[in-house]
């Protein structure tokens, strides 16, 4: 009984947080909130006894994925809607 | 009782699919339809583990004395499935978002409507 | 080796020899040229006879080649133009660029259309007949003129029609397993009504197109001016008879099968009178020689479709004398066109007028094939048109032979057109330096007009092969009696009756060459078209006072209602709303990434909702 | 027989993790081994395939399970039949693409080549394994290559094509990953064999979820309609001989996974005329969009699409004489296209635009080229004696005899739209004039030869099509036995079956 | 609009998606026995791993894996080749943070920790749960944390691909050695030892310890090539 609550409200922590990612203008919350997700995924693994895949989620998807994603906001744009310089823009989309 | 917590399961992995599938769809910026596939991913993933699960069952591993423990034992293909599609999809993951750094290079912008210059 | 497999590997050989020869010499390449057309053509009269045939398969299906009397008759106008031909192009093409190109097309297109005569089943046919259309796409872009139009329409209008026969063709094969043409024709009257109906439809309008029947016709004015005109002599005078030779056979061994087939022999006579018409009036507005000859082929194959499709024995008589005169004068008159063109590098009436001293032969060529074009006794035209008009009367055709005379009557103005525009009339300064064309193009066409005269006095000569044919294809036979036939014929051997007005012509005309070539030495003041004074006011050294300019106004000015309905332009109508359907059926390509997506999604969710429907739940 | 088929998998995967310490050692080593390895898979693949021809199916276990446990590599008439198209394929592009271009420096190369290789290894496992999983992982590797390889050209739109390529990419493996969830969760087995076997006692409506969520992930690698949005992009800003790999062989070997799944995997009835409608579709849009083209390379992919259109088509055909047209045509594409792709990307070769109006007139200045880019479109338009009209014609036939007549006519109304398209651009060549601008390059002489080799072949076909009618017909006869598949998976205890 | 429209297909594929899923949640699938019971019985009776997972991942489905490692190799090349730039600038590198003395001191006190827990438990792959892919991403952590704490710690590329070759090199042998000794590629050869015992499952430990390796190279080299990728 436990458990199945639990996993319920695991499931709910997940969804909250995809639609929190979803809906973040902020592309480095969005993408926190992404790791999250993959947290609560590996302890659903967990829960679930896959621990192996519980593992591999929580290396990959917490650490490995996130920090590519924040390099990439570091190296591009951070927020959804604003775009640097647009007056080259128009001169680079062409 | 215990198809309450498959269908709750279930209906988390598929929502988190479909959640995915509308940022992928309708969000203008590559990073946010990079998240939507990654967030897709994960709940195919969930799909898969819960396919293998049985009813209070135990991790895919014998422990010393439990040699024959197997029939309580969840499904373990899926398992070393997700986690072959959990490496290739960070593999793929990271490509796509080595690209979306040299798109911007060229493109300085992440709109993926302004990135139209190939087209019909 | 078979002879047949021989004849067709030294054409191909040939033709890649000739390519690779032009490399090294130019002698070496027109003497291969030769060689490679006059050698499988001698191998060919000497040792094939009729009926033999080698057969072989090739992915499943039987292919069978051998000649038959209809082919054989066919193959004397294909061979005998193109060698003429050949030896005209030679110094017809001298200075011309890239020449191995033409000459290795020229050879292909040659063995192509012995191909088709020899091709026994209808996969080797179709083979036959698409190389004969490449080649001769190849010759009509060769000299680069408006290339993407021109050429595209001339090849779009041979591909539909080709592809009509290939669907006949797959149709054939999967009614009965057999590709033979015998075989089609011996189970074709046990095959359904509508496939009874679709195969003849759909085998005529291939042939039809080559043919330049009136609905399809629209590529021919462009694509026999814009050819070389050594080749278009054989393109206009051979390869447009390969239509015809098909059209034979489907008219006479498959239409018959047909219940209310008669009613397709109608449509089929009609249509080709309403060519002769139109081709004939297009002909007279011409003011280029390529395009009067054009337009004037047309006409003449008009008159052949109608014999053909009218189908008693003699209007085939009548047809396929036609189909071998109109290979001869046709090609004599191309001929002529292209010897003015090389001597004054126009071919415009209103430009060159005059000649008539400057190239006696040519012109003498180019009166004995218009005598034989406009049907005027002794020359062949006169038998064919006489004997069409007979078999039209006799199978109870009157207003078809009203429409028919009409046209044949409207053909002597450009008849007249074409002979005064070049050769009569005063002459121009500008030509004052024009001389003969070299014999080697004045003696093929000499040997043509020669050609339609003898068979104007001998008509037996050709009409017994084509009698071979038809009896081959089951018509009657006449034993040669033509006179059986035709009023036309004495008892006496199978030649024209009036004899004796005949060689009073020929005195009159003999009398007319010596009195021309002697006067032509006498001394006489010739003037210029500027030499006149028109009450007074002398004319301007710019305005053209050619007597070609506007010539049948007056003509051209009644009939003008009925010629400014242009198929032309539909069809070409037709091609912009496409490629502007086109352009705007790939705009569904968004170059938007997430549009793409979207339409996976879409695909997905569209066979998800129809499963019950599309997969039978 | 040389080697066995694991080894057309393990050698390129031992090469390309070699590659990066030969390269230290050689630099040219980079781009020779690659072509070695390369020939040693055409070589091997031919000579299975002559073992093939004469003593049946090769099953190889791996890991010392036999099916349904491991996983097993099936080579079949049809499998080697394509394996063997597609190795020489891979083979006849490294030939063109050695030294391609010069300024490429030595990294750059070197993915090149090891991409190149690992393309053509993951198109090999697609064909040849035995399981989904496996095959979705191989689709994965080919998936990857082939992103990066589009994306090789910085500064021009490349990464942008490769973008749109990934994220159908990443789309496809989503629905391959449910889909065979799907198939796990009720059969509880992943091989094919055993699959087909149990598939019937599988409800209808998940086999036909799960049908369509593969149809979905294996069509994006296919190129069917709605999905092929990625196809020109990838095609146009990919570097020529790689767009002649995807035409050649990336393609070729989603239409087999596509096949495979309908005509052994399911038993749903109606499958073949949906995709008859998906090939009727894509067809007709695809060759449509390709006359308004104004770039070279943009308008040989839509005519890429097209045929495969029509491949698809004639496999919904259903009939034995279907899939034999269908293999007939997927190997007249395979040989032409690529022969259009490089000898077109040789024609533009200097050009920033790659517009079809800077061929004009290249005719005299690159003859060769020019001959065998014209020999390319009259065969692919199918003109006879060339390789392309015995296909068509055998695609008619096999129409004809199920009675489908529109079908023939609308076949043959979209050559007429190729044939116009195709041959404005020959008129080009030939009879235009050339612009200023335009700096024609002579090909190097491996592009020649690899170039030769593909003209040689097409008239060889042309004039013959016998060489190759009896692989042909053995394949055909091999993708349409289900049962006989199932028996060969399954007696693996003698591994070589009659 | 576009939303509206997109929601309302997914809502479509979500219905189906759910209603293939739904019976099996009532009565389970149409066939009870997979392959799963024959791994179970196997991975005991003639493996002697005790953790089933692995020895799937390494010996039943071993060729997956080969192609997994090679999908992740293929992504490391990738990169490199996509942020491929004439002129390499290493050293100057992205700093996502400015770390403070502390966590320097933390991660280097940390990073030894991690990598060891990383080689454990890719050793101990085929007792324990983790294995070659755990304990690679896991190592691959631990050079994270150091390039992240220290902007001047670099890796030298030489030493990665050689790792990840040979590791690569080394499992495609062992595949040979497996079709030599044994028929088949990647057999296991080795004779098994006695459950739960470190040497124990023939080739699948050492196998599973070239898979990390190699994991563990690559997923650094990635993390590094994309670290370096400065904003130009």
């Amino acid at each position: 009984m436990m458990f199945i609550i639990l996993v319920f409200f695991l499931i709910i922590l997940m969804v909250g947080a995809a639609i929190y990612a979803i809906v973040q203008k902020d592309l480095l919350y969005a993408v926190i909130a992404t790791g999250v997700i993959s947290l609560i995924l590996s302890a659903l693994f967990l829960l679930l006894q896959a621990p192996d895949v519980a593992l591999t989620e929580a290396a990959i998807g917490v650490a490995l994925t996130t920090i590519i994603f924040i390099i990439t906001i570091r190296n591009t744009v951070r927020h959804e809607d604003d775009f640097k310089d647009r007056d080259d823009l128009k001169s680079a989309v062409k | 009782m215990f198809e309450i917590l498959r269908y709750g399961i279930y209906g988390g992995s598929i929502s988190l699919i479909l959640i995915g599938l509308y940022a992928a769809l309708t969000k203008r910026s590559l990073i946010k339809i990079i998240i939507g596939l990654s967030i897709v991913n994960g709940g195919i993933h969930l799909l898969l583990i819960t396919i293998g699960y049985v009813k209070n069952g135990t991790a895919p591993i014998f422990s010393p004395g439990f040699e024959n423990a197997a029939e309580r034992m969840v499904d373990p293909v899926p398992q070393a499935l997700v986690l072959t599609a959990i490496v290739i999809g960070f593999a793929v993951t990271a490509v796509a978002l080595s690209l979306i750094i040299r798109l911007y290079r060229h493109h300085h912008t992440l709109e993926i409507d302004e990135i139209k210059n190939l087209k019909w | 080796m078979e002879m047949i497999n021989l004849i067709f590997v030294i054409f191909l050989g040939g033709a890649a020899l000739t390519w690779l020869s032009g490399k090294i010499h130019s002698i070496l390449r027109d003497v291969v040229f030769l060689a490679s057309i006059i050698v499988p053509s001698v191998l060919f009269f000497m040792n094939v006879e009729v009926g033999q045939s080698i057969s072989f398969s090739l992915i499943g299906y039987e292919l069978s080649w051998g000649i038959n009397y209809l082919g054989y008759l066919f193959s004397y106008i294909v061979i005998g133009l193109g060698i003429l031909a050949a030896f005209y192009a030679i110094p017809a093409m001298k200075g011309k660029k890239n020449l191995g190109f033409f000459y290795s097309n020229f050879v292909l297109s040659i063995m192509s259309m012995l191909g088709i005569l020899f091709s026994r089943d209808l996969i080797s046919f179709f083979i036959f007949w698409e190389i004969m259309t490449w080649s001769s796409y190849l010759m009509v872009v060769y000299q680069g003129k408006d290339v993407q139009k021109v050429g595209i329409k001339y090849f779009v209008f041979s591909a539909i029609g080709a592809y009509a026969m290939l669907m006949a063709i797959v149709i054939i094969y999967s009614l009965n397993q057999s590709m033979m043409i015998s075989d089609l024709v011996s189970s074709f009257a046990s095959f359904e009504p509508t496939m009874q109906w679709l195969i003849p439809i759909l085998l005529l309008t291939g042939f039809a197109v080559k043919s330049a029947m009136m609905p399809l016709h629209v590529w021919a004015s462009g694509s026999y001016s814009h050819a070389p005109m050594a080749y278009t002599s054989v393109f206009s005078g051979a390869l447009s008879k390969m239509g015809i030779y098909g059209m034979i056979i489907v008219m006479v061994s498959l239409v018959p099968n047909i219940p209310q087939g008669f009613w397709l022999r109608e449509v089929m006579a009609w249509l080709g009178a309403i060519t002769a018409v139109g081709g004939t009036l297009w002909a007279v507005a011409q003011d280029d020689a390529k395009k009067l000859l054009a337009y004037s082929s047309v006409a003449q194959l008009g008159y052949i479709i109608v014999g053909v499709a009218v189908g008693t024995p003699l209007a085939m008589l009548a047809a396929l004398f036609m189909a071998v005169m109109h290979g001869l004068f046709k090609g004599a008159l191309f001929m002529v066109t292209g010897a003015i063109e090389r001597q004054t590098g126009t071919t415009n009436f209103t430009e060159v007028t005059g000649l008539i001293r400057k190239m006696p032969w040519t012109f003498l060529a180019a009166l004995m094939s218009i005598i034989a074009l406009a049907g005027i006794p002794p020359l062949g035209g006169f038998v064919g048109k006489w004997m069409l008009y007979e078999s039209l009367i006799g199978s109870d055709h009157y207003i078809l032979v009203i429409v028919i005379f009409f046209s044949s009557t409207a053909a002597f103005l450009y008849c007249y057109k074409f002979l005064f525009g070049f050769f009569l009339g005063q002459e121009e300064k500008e030509w004052a330096h024009v001389k003969e064309a070299p014999a080697m193009m004045v003696v093929p066409m000499m040997i043509l007009a020669a050609g339609t005269f003898v068979l104007g006095t001998f008509p037996g000569l050709i009409l017994s092969p084509i009698d071979a044919g038809l009896q081959e294809l089951g018509y009657a036979a006449t034993q040669g009696r033509y006179w059986e036939m035709s009023v036309l014929f004495n008892e006496w051997g199978n030649q024209i009756m009036l004899q004796p007005i005949l060689y009073a012509i020929l005195g009159v005309f003999g009398f007319f060459f010596v009195f021309l070539t002697v006067k032509g030495f006498k001394k006489t003041r010739y003037v210029t078209t500027k030499d006149i004074s028109s009450s007074g006011e002398v004319p301007l050294e710019h305005e053209n006072l050619t007597f070609s300019m506007n010539f049948f106004q007056p003509f051209l000015r009644v009939v003008e209602p009925f010629m400014k309905r242009q198929i032309d332009k539909y069809y070409n109508e037709f091609g912009r709303g496409m490629e502007a359907l086109f352009d705007f059926t790939r705009r569904v390509y968004t170059g938007n990434g997430q549009t793409y997506a979207l339409y996976a999604v879409i695909f997905i969710v569209i066979l998800l909702m129809f499963k019950n429907s599309l997969f039978g739940l | 027989m040389v080697g066995s088929p694991v080894l057309l998998i393990a050698i390129p995967l031992l090469a390309a993790f070699m590659i990066p310490l030969l390269g230290m050692i050689w630099k040219e080593l980079v781009r020779i081994v690659p072509g070695l390895v390369l020939a040693y898979m055409m070589i091997s693949s031919a000579s299975m395939l002559m073992y093939v021809t004469n003593n049946g199916t090769i099953i190889e276990t791996l890991s010392g399970w036999e099916a349904p446990w491991g996983i097993n590599l099936v080579f079949s008439p049809l499998t080697a039949f394509l394996t063997t198209l597609m190795t020489f394929m891979g083979f006849i592009v490294w030939l063109y693409s050695y030294r391609f271009k010069r300024n490429v420096d030595f990294e750059p190369a070197k993915k090149y080549f090891i991409f190149l290789m690992m393309l053509v290894a993951g198109a090999v496992g697609i064909v040849i394994t035995g399981d989904i999983f496996n095959q979705f992982v191989f689709i994965e590797i080919t998936g990857i290559s082939a992103y990066a390889l589009t994306a090789f050209y910085t500064g021009r739109n490349s990464a942008e094509a490769s973008f749109k390529y990934l994220l159908m990419g990443s789309l496809s493996a989503s629905s391959l990953l449910i889909a065979i969830a799907i198939i796990y969760s009720q059969l509880g087995t992943l091989n094919m064999a055993d699959i087909a076997d149990k598939i019937h006692l599988m409800p209808a409506g998940y086999k036909v979820t799960a049908l369509i969520f593969f149809m979905m992930g294996i069509g994006i690698e296919a190129e069917i309609f709605p999905l092929n949005g990625w196809a020109p992009d990838a095609y146009t800003e990919a570097p020529g001989p790689i767009g002649a790999a995807f035409a050649g062989i990336v393609v070729k070997a989603g239409v087999y996974a596509m096949v495979r799944m309908v005509f052994t995997l399911f038993d749903v009835s109606g499958t073949m005329e949906v995709l008859l409608i998906i090939g009727l579709i894509t067809l007709i849009i695809a060759e449509t969009a390709a006359v308004r083209q104004d770039k070279l390379k943009r308008m040989l992919a839509y005519s890429s699409i097209g045929q495969m259109g029509l491949v698809f088509v004639a496999f919904g055909i259903g009939t034995l004489e279907g899939v034999y047209a269908a293999l007939f045509l997927m190997l007249n594409h395979a040989i032409i296209k690529p022969l259009l792709f490089l000898s077109g990307s040789q024609l533009v070769f200097n050009s920033k635009e790659k517009l079809i109006k800077e061929v004009n007139g290249l005719g005299k200045y690159m003859p060769y080229t020019s001959i065998l880019f014209a020999l390319g479109a009259f065969a692919i338009v199918g003109l006879p004696p060339f390789a392309g009209f015995w296909s068509k014609l055998s695609v008619l036939t096999a129409a004809a005899n199920e009675g489908m007549l529109l079908i023939i006519a609308l076949i043959l109304i979209v050559s007429v739209i190729e044939i116009v398209y195709y041959f404005r651009v020959v008129n080009r060549i030939y009879f235009f004039e050339k612009a200023e601008d335009v700096i024609p390059q002579k090909p190097r002489i491996n592009a020649v030869i690899a170039m030769s080799i593909l003209g040689a072949i097409i008239l060889l076909i042309g004039f013959n099509p016998d060489v190759v009618s009896t692989y042909l017909h053995n394949a055909s006869a091999d993708l349409m036995d289900t049962q006989q598949y199932i028996k060969n998976v399954f007696s693996v205890g003698q591994s070589l079956t009659k | 609009m576009k939303k509206l429209v997109v929601i309302l297909l997914l809502a479509v594929t979500g219905y189906y998606l759910g209603d293939s899923f739904m019976d099996l949640g009532k009565n389970g699938p149409v066939v009870e026995t997979g392959v799963k019971d024959f791994y179970l019985e196997k991975t005991v009776s003639e493996l002697k791993v005790a953790n089933t997972i692995t020895s799937i991942i390494v010996n039943f489905r071993g060729f997956d894996t080969l192609g997994e490692v090679t999908v992740l190799f293929l992504a490391a090349t990738a990169l490199g080749g996509i942020l491929y730039k004439k002129r390499h600038h290493v050293g100057e590198r992205s700093v996502l943070f400015p770390s403070s003395p502390i966590v320097r001191a933390g991660s280097k006190l940390l990073f030894p920790a991690i990598v060891l827990l990383g080689v454990y438990v890719f050793v101990h792959g085929h007792l324990s749960p983790g294995g070659g892919f755990q304990g690679g991403t896991i190592v691959a952590t631990g050079f994270l944390l150091m390039l992240l704490a220290y902007d001047n710690f670099s890796v030298s590329h030489n030493v990665l691909s050689f790792i990840e070759s040979f590791a690569g090199i080394f499992f495609v042998l062992f595949g040979f050695a497996g079709m030599w000794m044994g028929g088949t590629f990647l057999e296991n050869f080795l004779p098994v030892g006695t459950m739960n015992d470190l040497f124990s499952g023939g080739i699948i430990p050492i196998v599973y310890i070239l898979v990390g390796f190699k994991v563990a190279a690559e997923l650094t080299g990635l993390i590094y090539t994309v670290l370096n990728e400065k904003e130009t």
